[in-house]
């Protein structure tokens, strides 16, 4: 089916933040990479819900929507006081 | 009788009050005793007639047990000198106690121990029996300890009990053993139902009774205990450590001898081991200037005379036996008051340092005659009897006669030695001065001695009502067979009285050249280092070195090393069953896989190796992140969509807690060595892969479950719910909800002390330390909202 | 809107003034994650979790003082008035004469909640309980 | 309506969450504290009569029937632990009125408390086995935080092991819940009891068994798995040690000889023979990590590793004899060994140590504390008529007629060292002289003496009742023990049908 | 998937153990974390996997339309999940706790009781 | 038919922008501009599947839950990005070296964190208000 | 503002009246009601909503196109195979003030591809925004100045 074809882009999108995730080398990019990671992972249970035809998992992506950008303030706020 | 026994034990709890009450208390306390005397002696007739009283009330049937007691000849006599000699130690105690604050617990404890020997010998029921053996052992401890300041008293008091202790134990076994045996736990029972000495269970039985019997009364190599019992008040050692206590294994051997006598092995061990203590006891006994030492191991070796007799199994012997032992209690008891006294009054016990006390304390000095004289077995004393009765036993025998017969004479010898030893110095000759000067002794104390001294002499003198009275129906009840005793002190010249008279000659000469048998004897001797003794020591000594090794091998503090040994138990455990006892079939669960979820998979995997080697704490953080982020989509993935959502916003609260928590943490530091990783990693991969194996083989195995049609059918039509996992959750199983926020209330209440509690002392560390960051003025203000609150 | 709100030297104005859009959306989010968690995805947990990164936003961006006074209860009272409700909504069934935590429904029937019965109270519990757990920690942690 | 079955859950549960609202007002937290443990204790002796006279009680929650909702199940076994916890809670609440510092009862000692009690009765009455889980973790929970609680150094130390080796084990536990679930397909342990006797995968039972063994050994302080416990016990405030002495490990053994006669029987000569051995090695390194030991809640908290030797024994012996052995092992024990651990307490309180160095001369200044000392000691030793004594003499009997003479030895000879310990508790702390650098006690005041000495009398009342008057417990051990190795009983209360 | 999965599981159990068994404490907390997740994902795939279909039912019906994934593993899990987080939150604070109070991060010389002499 | 081509096409180009973001943040050479890559594309890419699932469900709920993820992103990215590249600048995040111009410099507060404006002669920044 | 609630109710009485409840329809009488609103405009005296509703659409449609074509320039700059760029932090003057004005302003320049806000100083007079390719900085300043805050500064005031 034509909508393999989006999901398969997404994964391999993963693996490529992934990849930037583990080399760094500062921890402010591996939060750039994490959060990339996140918003692929919105799409990519938008494109599920889509492929499946569930549209329930599209709550999902929205509570991932909204409690993931939480993780990035953190990661930043530690970063901030880290440094005082 | 249930009254008889117990009355002890009531008025031990009213001890402290009735002490109280000043210099009369023994006169008072003896009462008891008094009374219990008269009340077995009401059962003379009745004994004599071969009578025997039972009684039996029901206290643990379920087990067996029950208090059954039974008078017959054997326990009567038993009871008899329990509260007649009783009676004249609380007496005694009364006055040699007179300045002791605590004798209010002194009487509670000896009151105790009165009680347990009395149900100890009246118990028809086996278990009953230890239970009050096992009192009398705990009874000791606390009297032996009774001068609790001093060390060597508590030492004493320890090994005492952990000897007498360890063989109650053995007993135990063997009783219980002998009631399965037997099947039944009531003596009178067993006695008339025989069959144990065949039974396939006889020898463990025998050994471990005899061991319990053994340890009691002191017999080689368990004997030990009862010289250092001696830094026991007087009256105590006179009452449990001579008189009574330690006649409770001779009382059981005894008691059992219908049941388990008879055998070879009985035939072999009590007299070997009897005559062993016998030996050693006196050997040990004139080595002493000690005067309660000296009395101490002649008494041990009265004991193994007892145990020696009792052996032999024959009717002379049990004769013998129960002759002994009455004129043993009577003489010895009287003897060790006699040795309190002078320690009380002169201030040592050591008989070289002592003498010429005859002149300051007459009537002691009468007791100590009758009593030495009775020890030496001179006629018409009763000690005459016993040892002519010895005599005749052991030249009875058909194999062993000239061995024994030998054995017993040097043995007696030995103990005619004592006995002058314990008169002759103390009393004759001139006055030493000791360190307390000696004074007039009051009745209180005299009146013990002298009474158990006259005992003595006027047992001899009226042997055959003596004899007929309380030696038959003891004996008889040792047979289990009606016997004639006839007691004669004069049976004109034949070997025994012969035999009796190169005893006395012989003792004397032993204590003229009392030096250089102590001369010979200390070169000879290596008891100091090898024996028993130090074998108690050796092995107390390794117990707490093994306990240290231990405790240093399992109990180390490394917490790695702990969860290093439950990794290893699992590999093992969860391991051997699955090889040994699991069949591999071989069968694979399906292997279809799609393109995302293998990718998720991988994520997963490589964000977890990521998570052990990443050097800094925050990047393992989010790869941690990462792999529950991952773990929630392979939720989505496969259905389950309440999950992937709880996963992601619990994993985002806990990416938020370990960043509020790890920067104030250091970062990651490799301690462990290349050889210990390697360790730990090829341990915890075996776990892993065990579990593995475990998801393999479980998946493979189609169970459908039971409960989730019911929860697919029921979910909207009786829940009114469309999210059945939710349904689950909320209703079905709701509980589960409950205790789950029950466990996160919780947690949060131990983060909220975690972090604001400081006990005082800690909140001084912390303030300095505030103080030098500046937090101070922003800790105030978070006090303040707490204060909103 | 204030134009020179007081703020704190290290604070960020953009997320201060973010906050005041998110976390009301986020709450709103939260209720509608608790009202209609027994038909669809969602529930009392989840809802109280979405609540509690609500306060925790507002908290980071803000103080945690600031986040006390939003949130106006203490955590603690939270969490003990949400395990005081759960087990509450199992103990209406006693008056019905059927055994703890039977679920007993009303016939009303509200428009998202669906049908009202005690299951959806205990839920509500569930919500508040953990909004509570979730602040008590996040906030103690922060004050530290 | 079963509400009975549930009470003791229920009643520390509300009281402990009313605490967290009145959380300032401490002299409502105590109440609360009183009230949830009176509660509890009332209502368990009740549920225990109405088990003893009508039989199993079960109680379907949410109404649904019994393999679908949780059911809670009070047999007479369970029964017996739920009225042990409580009297323990009373006691030691109680005792806490007077040992524990303000500061902890303002951080939510009570409510604390009050869960832990609502975890431990979970556990014992609950017939589901995720369940189970559930009240595990809020035992557990409630336990960490009361471990750490004051934040000492040693507490800390003590409270990172205890807290890191039970989470190991509950992952286990949890493990091996899913691999039941997906093997059994159900989580009621009455209808697993049904389903793992006719599985078609009996060895894959046995291996899953091994899995709880190692779950519930771990929380039951077994050999080789004890380490968490005398590393944490002696570290936390002296009321919940004696709290965690006498009931902690006891859900484990509970959970033991729950799962291993209900569900686990399929291969009783590998599972029990190793349980047996377990048990043996327990006992000795229990016993003789006392004997190293010089400091009392050392040596007592060894000593409950050894005593929990005795009870899987009973366990393992697997005879209705052993088993009722076991049951009043564990009667006994939670009674004396809470005691011991009160009345160490007390002496640390009046000499300022808990070092036996440091210790001496109690016998002549506080006999009655003595005496109240020498009871549950004795007891704990063996010594009869006390109530240990027959706990004792009842599995050794059981293993003679089982024909175990070894576990017969091993069980004596630690009974021997054993006595050992607490002599030398007793010589130390009672009979020697006060080290001269020690000072004089501290004069308790009236009511700080009542309130830690009624809970240490009451006790020892119990423990003396107990070995007097063993006939009744013994039947209701026994009782119950029948109940335990009948499982059939069980199931069809839970089930229903006939049996 | 069920195979990777095992594979996944086991692996995730070897991660958590091996970071449990470092001396650094802190990795401690992260061997807990991974072996909660391993503990989850292993009831989830014990309990039986089915693709895309939540255990919802559709408005108007009674039943789910099969097949449907088992919704109890997922209920299991979802309590498992919020218990192990209440536990982690608990043990890293204690974790913090102990550091701070002791001063090192090497559990080697956090030896409690067991290291006095 | 044509809502799911239309659907797939948008999914396909969202999926496509995302792929854009992954290849930009391991090209870029410092983490300001790997922002640069990511936050818009990966936004833009979001916003699209998003449509593209509204329109594949046509469906007001589903539209509705679509388009508060995009007013989410388009809100909460952007801040994200601000904070950690704030965080970033703060800690002091290497810029890469062909970096042209950096007016930030010296303008936090080493202590405070307090984000000053250029001093008022600059004159560049002034001949602008 | 209440124009636009009218306009939403309107929007809302349509679908009711067409009885199909999909974004569609909703669409459709939004659009519908606007029309009508507008007819009727003169009905509520003066009112900023149609002007401030196309200053919006205008907004919303700069800001779309602006996301096309710079989304266009970072694909081509990261996909191109030399990294050709000259990235710098520039600081911008503000002109609007409120809190709201200045979020969104930075919130547009960072989604816009190329441009990433950093951080706006303590006393709001100044936006420091990170550019991936910055040949002249005061045509940077200047084209920030006109383009977003123009728009967003009309759209508010
Ligand atoms: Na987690
Ligand atoms: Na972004």
């Amino acid at each position: 089916m034509i909508l393999e074809l989006p999901i398969l882009i997404l994964a391999l999108c993963l693996l490529l933040a992934l990849s930037s995730l583990i080399r760094g080398p500062s921890l402010a990019n591996r939060v750039v990479s994490f959060d990339l990671l996140t918003t692929i992972g919105i799409g990519l249970i938008a494109v599920y819900a889509v492929m499946t035809d569930q549209p329930v998992f599209l709550d999902i992506a929205v509570v991932l929507a909204l409690i993931s950008f939480l993780g990035t303030i953190a990661f930043a706020f530690y970063l901030e006081r880290s440094q005082r | 009788m249930l009254i008889a026994v117990l009355s002890g034990f009531g008025f031990s709890l009213a001890a402290i009050w009735i002490a109280r009450i000043g210099r009369l208390r023994g006169w008072l306390f003896a009462l008891l005793p008094l009374i219990l005397t008269l009340y077995f002696l009401s059962f003379t007739p009745a004994i004599i007639a071969g009578e025997v009283i039972t009684a039996s009330y029901t206290w643990v049937p379920s087990l067996d047990v029950q208090l059954a007691f039974n008078l017959d000849g054997l326990s009567w006599l038993f009871a008899l000198l329990v509260s007649s000699i009783g009676t004249f130690i609380f007496i005694y105690a009364g006055a040699y106690m007179a300045d002791e604050p605590l004798v209010g617990r002194f009487y509670a404890y000896i009151l105790i121990f009165m009680a347990s020997m009395l149900g100890l010998v009246l118990a028809d029921n086996l278990i009953t029996l230890f239970i009050f053996w096992e009192l009398t052992s705990f009874s000791s401890y606390l009297l032996i300890g009774f001068n609790h300041k001093d060390d060597a008293a508590r030492k004493a008091a320890l090994q005492a009990l952990l000897i007498t202790s360890g063989g109650g134990l053995a007993l135990m076994a063997g009783l219980i053993l002998l009631g399965l045996a037997g099947n039944s736990f009531e003596i009178s029972t067993l006695v008339a139902g025989g069959g144990v000495a065949e039974h396939p269970l006889y020898v463990p039985i025998l050994l471990l009774i005899l061991t319990g019997a053994f340890t009691k009364s002191a017999q080689v190599p368990f004997h030990f205990w009862l010289p250092g019992a001696m830094t026991a008040p007087s009256p105590v050692s006179a009452y449990l450590h001579s008189a009574t206590m330690v006649k409770a294994g001779i009382y059981l051997l005894a008691r059992l001898t219908p049941v388990l006598g008879g055998t070879d092995l009985w035939h072999l061990l009590l007299p070997a081991v009897g005559g062993l203590t016998m030996l050693v006891g006196a050997y040990l006994s004139l080595r002493q200037v000690d005067l309660k030492r000296i009395l101490a191991y002649s008494t041990i070796s009265s004991l193994g005379s007892l145990v020696f007799l009792l052996g032999l199994d024959t009717p002379l012997a049990a004769q013998a036996a129960i002759v002994y032992l009455v004129a043993h209690s009577m003489y010895k008891g009287a003897l060790f008051l006699i040795a309190g006294i002078i320690e009380h009054e002169t201030g040592t016990r050591d008989v070289t340092a002592l003498g010429g006390l005859a002149r300051i304390m007459p009537a002691v000095t009468l007791a100590a005659g009758f009593a030495s004289l009775s020890m030496a077995g001179i006629p018409p004393f009763f000690g005459f009897v016993s040892k002519e009765l010895l005599y005749e036993t052991t030249l009875g025998l058909q194999d062993t006669a000239v061995l024994f017969t030998t054995l017993a004479v040097i043995v007696n010898m030995i103990m005619v030695a004592a006995a002058v030893l314990v008169f002759v110095r103390p009393f004759t000759g001139a006055i030493v001065e000791t360190p307390q000067t000696p004074h007039a002794v009051p009745l209180g104390l005299w009146l013990g001695p002298l009474a158990l001294g006259t005992g003595g002499l006027a047992a001899g003198l009226l042997l055959s009502q003596v004899g007929s009275t309380f030696i038959a129906p003891a004996v008889s009840a040792i047979l289990a067979e009606p016997i004639e005793v006839n007691l004669a002190l004069w049976h004109g010249i034949n070997p025994m009285l012969i035999l009796s008279i190169v005893t006395v000659l012989g003792g004397l000469v032993v204590y003229r050249y009392r030096h250089v048998y102590e001369r010979i004897s200390s070169r000879l001797d290596t008891s100091e280092r090898w024996g028993p003794a130090q074998w108690y020591e050796r092995g107390l000594d390794a117990v707490l070195m093994l306990g240290q090794l231990q405790t240093r091998i399992l109990q180390h503090g490394y917490l790695r090393v702990y969860l290093l040994t439950i990794n290893l138990v699992v590999i093992s455990l969860v391991g051997i069953t699955l090889v040994t006892r699991y069949d591999f079939a071989g069968q694979l669960p399906s292997t279809d896989l799609h393109f995302h979820e293998a990718v998720t998979a991988v994520i997963i995997a490589v964000a977890m190796i990521y998570v052990l080697f990443a050097r800094s704490r925050l990047a393992a953080v989010v790869a941690l992140g990462v792999v529950g982020y991952g773990i929630a989509l392979i939720f989505v993935f496969f259905g389950a969509p309440d999950l992937a959502m709880t996963q992601f916003a619990i994993e985002t609260l806990t990416v938020i807690l370990m960043v509020l928590i790890l920067y104030r943490l250091p970062s990651f530091a490799n301690f462990s060595s290349r050889g210990q990783r390697t360790r730990d990693a090829v341990v915890a991969l075996s776990v892993g892969a065990l579990i593995t194996t475990l998801v393999l083989i479980s998946t493979t195995i189609v169970q459908p479950s039971l409960l989730t049609p019911f929860f697919a059918e029921n979910s909207v039509t009786e829940a009114q719910g469309r999210n059945i996992v939710n349904v689950i959750i909320v209703d079905f199983r709701g509980l589960d909800t409950m205790g789950e926020i029950t466990v996160l209330s919780i947690a949060a209440l131990g983060v909220y002390t975690l972090l604001r509690l400081r006990t005082p002392s800690q909140r001084k560390v912390d303030l300095t330390a505030a103080v030098e960051t500046g937090e101070i003025a922003e800790k105030g203000k978070s006090e303040e909202a707490e204060g909103v609150q | 809107m204030k134009a020179t709100e007081k703020r704190h030297a290290a604070q960020s104005l953009i997320l201060l003034t973010a906050t005041r859009y998110l976390v009301p959306i986020l709450l709103l989010f939260s209720l509608f994650l608790l009202t209609r968690g027994h038909n669809e995805p969602g529930g009392g947990f989840v809802g109280g979790l979405v609540a509690g990164a609500a306060f925790a936003l507002y908290a980071l961006a803000h103080t945690v003082h600031q986040a006390r006074l939003l949130l106006r209860f203490p955590p603690r009272t939270l969490i003990g008035t949400g395990l005081l409700i759960a087990v509450g909504s199992g103990l209406v069934a006693l008056l019905f004469q059927r055994p703890f935590m039977t679920g007993i429904w009303s016939a009303v029937e509200l428009p998202i909640f669906g049908k009202l019965g005690t299951p959806g109270i205990f839920d509500i519990g569930v919500y508040i309980a953990v909004l509570g757990v979730i602040l008590q920690i996040i906030f103690e942690l922060m004050e530290e | 309506m079963g509400l009975l079955v549930l009470l003791p859950l229920l009643i520390p549960f509300v009281t402990a969450a009313l605490a967290l609202l009145f959380w300032r007002r401490h002299r409502v937290q105590r109440a609360l504290g009183l009230v949830g443990s009176v509660g509890l204790l009332l209502s368990a002796l009740v549920l225990l009569v109405v088990v003893w006279r009508d039989g199993i009680q079960v109680v379907q929650l949410g109404n649904w029937p019994a393999p679908f909702g949780i059911t809670f199940v009070a047999d007479l076994f369970s029964g017996i632990m739920t009225v042990l916890g409580g009297i323990i809670a009373v006691a030691v609440v109680i005792y806490s009125h007077a040992s524990v510092d303000r500061l902890r009862e303002r951080f939510g000692y009570y409510p604390l408390l009050l869960f832990l009690m609502m975890g431990i009765s979970g556990s014992f009455l609950t017939g589901d086995i995720f369940n189970l889980y559930v009240w595990f973790e809020v035992m557990l929970m409630a336990s960490f935080v009361l471990v750490a609680m004051g934040n000492e150094r040693a507490q800390l130390e003590g409270a990172l092991k205890y807290v890191t080796i039970n989470l190991v084990s509950s992952a286990i536990f949890l493990t091996a819940i899913g691999i039941l679930y997906g093997i059994s397909g159900t989580l009621n342990m009455a209808q697993l009891s049904v389903q793992l006797s006719q599985s078609q995968q009996p060895q894959m039972v046995t291996v899953v068994a091994m899995l709880f063994l190692i779950a519930f050994g771990i929380k039951a302080a077994l050999f080789p798995l004890f380490f968490w416990l005398p590393a944490s016990y002696p570290v936390a405030p002296v009321a919940i040690t004696a709290l965690f002495a006498g009931l902690l490990t006891k859900v484990g053994v509970y959970a033991l000889i729950r799962v291993f006669t209900l569900l686990f029987v399929q291969d009783i000569g590998y599972t029990h023979a190793l349980l047996l051995l377990l048990a043996a090695l327990t006992m000795i390194t229990g016993v003789l990590g006392a004997a190293s030991q010089n400091e009392i809640r050392r040596i007592l908290s060894f000593h409950i590793i050894s005593q929990i030797g005795y009870m899987v024994m009973g366990l393992a012996l697997f005879t209705p004899l052993a088993l009722a052995g076991a049951i009043f092992y564990i009667i006994h024990h939670i009674i004396v060994k809470a005691n011991l651990f009160l009345i160490g307490g007390v002496v640390q309180r009046l000499e300022g140590s808990y070092y036996l160095k440091d210790l001496g001369g109690l016998y002549r200044s506080h006999f009655g504390l003595a005496v109240l000392f020498l009871i549950p000691a004795m007891s704990l030793a063996g010594i009869p008529p006390l109530s240990g004594f027959w706990a004792k003499f009842t599995l050794i009997r059981a293993s003679l007629e089982e024909n175990q003479p070894v576990i017969a030895l091993v069980a004596l000879v630690v009974s021997l060292l054993t006595l050992f310990s607490m002599t030398k508790i007793w010589a130390e702390v009672f009979w020697k002289d006060r080290p001269e650098t020690t000072p004089e006690p501290a004069p308790l005041s009236p009511s700080a003496r009542l309130q830690l000495l009624l809970p240490i009398i009451a006790l020892a009342a119990i423990t003396v009742v107990i070995g007097l008057m063993a006939e009744p417990v013994f039947i209701l051990a026994s009782q119950a023990a029948n109940q335990l190795l009948s499982p059939v009983e069980y199931v069809t209360a839970v089930l229903g049908g006939t049996p | 998937m069920v195979i990777v999965l095992a594979f996944l599981t086991g692996g995730l159990y070897a991660c958590g153990l091996y970071m449990m068994m470092r001396r650094s404490i802190v990795k401690l907390i992260m061997g807990l974390a991974l072996l909660s997740y391993a503990t989850n994902l292993l009831i989830f795939t014990v309990g039986g996997l089915t693709r895309a279909a939540p255990p919802l039912v559709p408005e108007g019906e009674t039943v789910p339309p099969v097949p449907f994934a088992d919704p109890v593993p997922q209920a299991l899990i979802l309590t498992a999940i919020v218990i192990g987080f209440g536990v982690l939150a608990f043990a890293v604070v204690l974790i913090e706790q102990t550091h701070r109070s002791v001063g090192t991060d090497d559990s080697n010389n956090l030896r409690g009781i067991e290291g006095e002499s | 038919m044509i809502q799911t081509a239309i659907s797939a096409i948008l999914l396909t180009l969202g999926a496509l922008l995302m792929l854009l973001a992954g290849i930009g943040l391991l090209r870029m050479p410092d983490v300001f501009l790997r922002m640069s890559a990511t936050s818009k594309a990966a936004t833009l890419g979001v916003i699209l599947i998003m449509v593209a699932a509204a329109v594949y469900f046509n469906d007001l709920g589903v539209t509705a839950r679509a388009i508060g993820i995009v007013i989410f992103i388009i809100l909460t990215a952007p801040i994200s990005a601000h904070m950690i590249g704030r965080a970033a600048y703060i800690t002091g995040e290497k810029l890469w070296s062909e970096t042209k111009i950096d007016e930030l410099k010296g303008r936090y507060d080493e202590e405070t964190h307090r984000l000053e404006a250029p001093p008022v002669e600059s004159a560049e920044v002034n001949s602008l208000k | 503002m209440n124009v636009l609630f009218i306009n939403v109710l309107l929007a809302l009485v349509w679908t009711f009246l067409t009885g199909s409840f999909t974004p569609n329809t909703l669409i459709e009488g939004f659009i519908v009601g606007y029309l009508v609103l507008w007819l009727a405009s003169p009905l509520y005296g003066p009112s900023t909503y149609f002007k401030k509703f196309r200053q919006a659409i205008s907004f919303l449609l700069f800001f779309v196109w602006e996301l096309i074509v710079a989304t266009l320039r970072v694909a081509y700059v990261v996909i191109k195979p030399n990294l050709d760029i000259q990235p710098g932090i520039v600081a911008v003057p503000l002109d609007v003030k409120t809190d709201m004005e200045i979020m969104l302003l930075a919130n547009m320049i960072t989604i816009t591809p190329g441009s990433l806000s950093l951080d706006v100083s303590y006393d709001r007079r100044v936006i420091y925004v990170h550019v991936m390719h910055v040949t002249d900085v005061e045509a940077y300043r200047r084209e920030i100045k006109q383009g977003f805050e123009r728009r967003i500064g009309e759209l508010f005031r």
